[in-house]
């Protein structure tokens, strides 16, 4: 076993971290958030530059070769900045489920696009639509970032569509932007075909590893952040973090933190296994660990912030927000339990 | 012991229910319903066609034109209010002021104010906290030195909620900074159309504009607007503090809300899974436990005064219980609560908003220490 | 509404009191508990001259004519004895089964020997029995005092009959206890007919109601004694109680116990009720709310008792295992939360 | 980052799966599979066989006779042990008294007395505690007076777990009275056969005979008995602290409680239903993150000297899960886990029994003072 990350990954952390730091800071975020779109285009740009577009994409299609360790360094990053970019689903999960689902010359085409920077994929599950005669209709509700693309990929019947929706785009109380799709006789053109469940799974699975990875890069910031102002505020002449019960909570929320933090790496090492069983298993318990982290990380989070906690003007509040989202995104945290509990019964 | 209530009581409950069914106007009731915030005119139509029935006075003793309701009247009043989705009554100027005038402010003082806080006249806010005195109340340095028949006021007060609608605003202020912190806080009452007061709105994490910080620049206050004596504001603010737990367990609303929960769930399937059928069972069970535990205590106020230490109690599992059903109704409709341009719901929004109930009127934590040191005697 | 005891069932409280105080206090309990029987006729027939046998009996049948509210107030004192005899069964349960479900002769012979302490009655639900040509088979585990009974009365198919089955009498870890009963070709005698479910269900519920009263009986002492523990236990060269985070968690018992109060009255007053559904979801919510408590409460006052708390020489001890054992009984906490989920969706 | 075991790891993890089945008695496994007490034969029979295969010195360094394990592999070794259900190993001697000789002992202490604790011929207990001194040990009263070439102890020790078997006890006295709490602390080794010994069991709420208060009365103690120097001995205490909580998550004994969790649970019909197939699922998720905490821990402690504050969070969350699945083992057989003649099962004596878990070893309050002080710096 070996729980430290080589230098290259150590670098790679680094440059991220930079980027938040020097580039990406709350008030640089607050007025992307600000904007009609809801995200940045520069920004984007400016993430291709740092190659982290890239993470994701095998080296022959203009990629790094990487794999969700990495991506979870970076989500460590991205979280506790907070970024609105459609890093998740354009960088991570179109991606993963490209080079396991679409047809080489397709790959060939896009995969390198996106590595660029010059093309956002986002992909769909095909499960609540019909598809008619090439023709695809229904309507995905609340689909994260579903405006932001250039291309939309959506996986049905064991085969890849490209397909161009009709959309609603609206922000979301986190920050992020969503958008109803709406297919109406939508015309889909086949870019793939074979095991495309089983791509999209394990695709949807690195997705939630990252989720996990991005919601420890938030707590993280957010249990240090606590702690700096319970060292700082003063009542009753002392800092209240000399106060026991809430010395106590700390402790708590660090138990959650860390619990959280292995599970965030074991999800990481396992999303990718073959043992379909297996690989769901960790995944749930995996967001199970993560979702109860969040709830109770951001509520006292807020809570030992008083009335400081309550203002849009402190990160902290943001920070509660997305944890909150997180929780509720890529089923929560009651699904997760009782697919862990069907699964680990059935082991 | 008998947990029913009696026949004059339940004759009451009618009369109110018809009454609210009656004169509140559907869009108010629609906007309470799904947790929008009102404006202040929605607020002020509301008082006043209570004060028009001869209700103005809520809580309020006959001789101060008040109804003179028995706490169980008030109880039933201010559930039948929730349950129908009328506003919550703006508590700063009927709940918070209103008693200190009665219990400490000179005859003049009860006849300049009281009426005009019944008729929605004016509207009070409240000048408590300041940024290095939250739970620490005792600590605020706010400074009013007299100079003549005037106070000159500078300072800060901050978490000053609906402030932006208030003529008038009650404030604790040091008036002798060598005393012990206790005993040099005076209670002023201050026009907010004085020179030198400034207003800046504080926006929270739901994106509503609810609460202020103040900033008082050589605020002259005549020495008339001065409660009680200087330097005895301590014993008026505790008092007060005392009165604003009325009600504080919120169980009208409470009960509003969790029929409200067992809407939205079940619309969504929700109650087919029986692990969250399970947490809103769990939630509705321990509201019907805190609505006894409340009558019960609001049983044994009725031989004392003011609400004693169990208040404490109420505050802590009140504000739990409403927290929990903002949590379920949010998790009910999943990720789609969180639209901001979905004002017809407002689940997600609604929900981060409700943090702060453990937060103000005193923190559940200090709640704990109150319960702790004075009814355990720890 | 009025949340006050009358000056007879304050009387009524005071001499139970009192007893418990004078005539059974910890040692004595302990050394009944110790005979192979686990309970004193001795101390039977004190609670008969009492007159506490004859609470649920009415007047005609030598009783007083009482109600699960003075049941509650005797059961609250009980319950901080640790009495070890069949009250419950023998006193509150089976009594209220006679008066709704036997036969005029059946009561006028039973009621009057059960108020003067002559006969102890164990009442049986016979779900799980057969009856064949007026005879009873099958088994019944770990039925309270099923042992201690001069008289076996079974509801089964609206009907009650008194039946002498086989028993193997055991003791159990709170210092009740219980019997598993065979019924072999048993002779069964019908003592009443009609409305026997009802009458069981209802007789069933005041046991329910009256064991909520022990609970909060048991809660009471509990809490009182830890305060008093946390008061005198020195460590740091304080009080205990001083620390925050004890003090917090003594608050946290507090709520509990003023909770399970609450419901223990809530559940007297509605037990009877002809209503099957209220009488149902209020007796299931009050015993979720006492389950908690009991959990909680239980738990957390042997943590606060530190070592100590892990003997058997405290009562504290005892009252945990109880409690416990309460907590178990009578439908555990999960089964009367989805009971209450269903009422309450029903309603 | 690699979370998986190394070939040489899982090749050990064989050798230690196929020794521990072959060799611990049926008898023995039967005992520890259903939560009953063992005797201290059937404990020094399991040591003696550990010895044997020259693995007597677990967790102990080649110079003084151990297998010099790696932490990947102590672990390995205690989860096999866990697993097929061996007796947790006597920790006072091996993981107690052991390394503090090692660190601070004389040769020739460790030459006398490691040999036999790696061979079982001598059984040591532990005198920390006392009666007035729990959480805050460093206020401890036993005296300990010079004289001459002896030591005289008076005092009295309490919580000595399996006390009644030891031949040796080493304890913590007080040899300054005048310095500061700390400073006047010394550590001795006491044989148990000294006259002026008296051992008292303390019966526990399950019933057993676990814990025993030992009294001291002018009981004469060689000075060549005393480890390291005169009223420096806090720190080896601290150090025997830090020791004691290497494994401390319970992670191999939790694992195999929740196999048998499972199965009682299936076999009794319970994981059909929903709430209590969640809360075991639950107890399964806090199980699988902490053991990669575990592992975490470990995996950083191989380049520093032995356990940091981490541990806390390996106690509490350890505890916790040990207690929640001793809590759903005897729910999952309700009432009929209270027969106190069911020794096959043990399942509520179990449930009472392990409430130990959160206060001994250092009361889960303390290790959060810990973490809240020591980790993030409050």
């Amino acid at each position: 076993m070996d729980f430290d990350f080589n230098e290259e990954q150590r670098a790679l952390e680094d440059t991220v971290r930079r980027f938040v730091a020097k580039d990406y800071g709350f008030d640089t975020r607050n007025a992307i958030r600000a904007t009609p779109a809801g995200w940045s285009r520069n920004v984007w740009s400016a993430l291709a530059d740092l190659g982290v577009l890239a993470l994701n994409i095998d080296e022959e299609h203009g990629g790094l070769g990487y794999g969700p360790q990495e991506t979870g360094l970076v989500m460590n990053a991205f979280g506790a900045g907070l970024l609105v970019e459609p890093y998740l689903s354009g960088a991570v999960i179109a991606p993963a489920l490209i080079r396991r689902a679409a047809s080489a010359d397709f790959q060939a085409e896009w995969l390198p696009k996106i590595a660029a920077g010059d093309a956002i994929v986002i992909s769909l599950d095909g499960k609540r639509l019909t598809l008619t005669n090439g023709k695809l209709s229904g309507t995905l509700r609340a689909v994260p970032h579903g405006a932001a693309a250039d291309l939309w990929l959506v996986a049905k019947d064991d085969a890849l569509y490209s397909a161009t929706p009709q959309f609603n785009d609206y922000p979301l109380l986190d920050g992020q932007h969503a958008a109803d799709l709406v297919f109406d006789n939508t015309p889909a053109k086949k870019v793939g075909a074979g095991e495309t469940a089983t791509a999209f799974d394990i695709a949807h699975g690195i997705g939630l590893a990252a989720l996990c990875a991005e919601a420890v890069g938030i707590m993280d910031a957010t249990v240090a952040a606590t702690t700096e102002y319970l060292k700082t505020r003063q009542q009753f002449g002392q800092p209240i973090g000399r106060f026991q019960a809430l010395q106590h909570r700390m402790a708590d929320m660090l138990l959650h933190l860390e619990q959280a933090r292995s599970m965030s790496w074991l999800a990481a090492m396992r999303c990718t296994d073959t043992n379909v069983a297996e690989r769901q298993r960790v995944l749930s318990a995996a967001k199970v660990v993560i979702g109860n982290a969040c709830r109770f990380i951001a509520q006292n989070a807020v809570q030992l912030h008083g009335g400081m906690g309550m203002t849009d003007e402190l990160i902290v509040s943001h920070w509660f927000k997305r944890l909150t989202a997180i929780e509720m995104s890529f089923g929560d945290t009651d699904s997760h339990l009782q697919r862990f509990a069907k699964l680990s019964r059935a082991a | 012991m008998d947990l029913n209530f009696t026949a004059e009581e339940n004759a009451f409950r009618e009369e109110v229910r018809a009454f609210v069914r009656a004169k509140l106007p559907e869009g108010i009731r629609q906007k309470v319903m799904s947790s929008q915030h009102l404006s202040k005119d929605e607020h002020v139509l509301w008082q006043r066609t209570l004060h028009e029935k001869g209700w103005g006075g809520v809580g309020w003793p006959k001789e101060f034109g008040g109804p003179g309701w028995t706490p169980s009247q008030l109880y039933i009043f201010e559930e039948e209010c929730a349950a129908w989705g009328a506003p919550r009554l703006i508590s700063f100027g009927l709940k918070m002021i209103a008693p200190v005038l009665m219990a400490f402010g000179s005859p003049a003082q009860q006849q300049r104010y009281l009426p005009r806080i019944m008729a929605a006249e004016e509207w009070w806010c409240q000048g408590y906290s300041e940024p290095g005195s939250g739970s620490d109340l005792a600590s605020l340095k706010t400074r009013a030195v007299r100079d003549g028949s005037h106070y000159i006021v500078n300072g800060q007060k901050t978490w000053n909620t609906l402030g932006q609608y208030a003529d008038w605003i009650f404030c604790l202020v040091r008036t002798d900074p060598e005393a012990k912190p206790q005993r040099g806080i005076s209670f002023l009452l201050i026009d907010m159309k004085t020179p030198g007061i400034t207003v800046r709105p504080i926006i929270t994490l739901d994106g509503a504009h609810e609460v202020n910080e103040i900033w008082f620049e050589d605020v002259k206050v005549p020495v008339e607007n001065l409660v009680g004596e200087e330097n005895k504001g301590w014993t008026y603010a505790k008092f007060l503090l005392g009165h604003e737990r009325t009600n504080i367990a919120g169980i009208g609303i409470a009960k509003r809300e969790m029929t409200r929960l067992k809407r939205v769930a079940g619309a969504a399937g929700k109650l087919d899974d029986p692990l969250f059928a399970a947490r809103v069972a769990q939630v509705e069970i321990d509201l019907m436990a805190l609505e006894i535990t409340n009558l019960r205590v609001l049983s044994a106020e009725g031989s004392k005064k003011g609400p004693g230490p169990e208040a404490s109690i109420l505050k802590i599992k009140g504000t739990e219980i409403q927290q929990s059903i903002a949590e379920l109704l949010m998790q009910a409709s999943g990720m789609a609560s969180f639209q901001i341009a979905d004002t017809a719901n407002r689940l997600g929004a609604n929900y981060c908003n409700q943090r702060k109930l453990s937060i103000f009127g005193g923190s559940n934590e200090i709640q704990k220490n109150i319960i702790a040191q004075m009814i355990l005697g720890l």
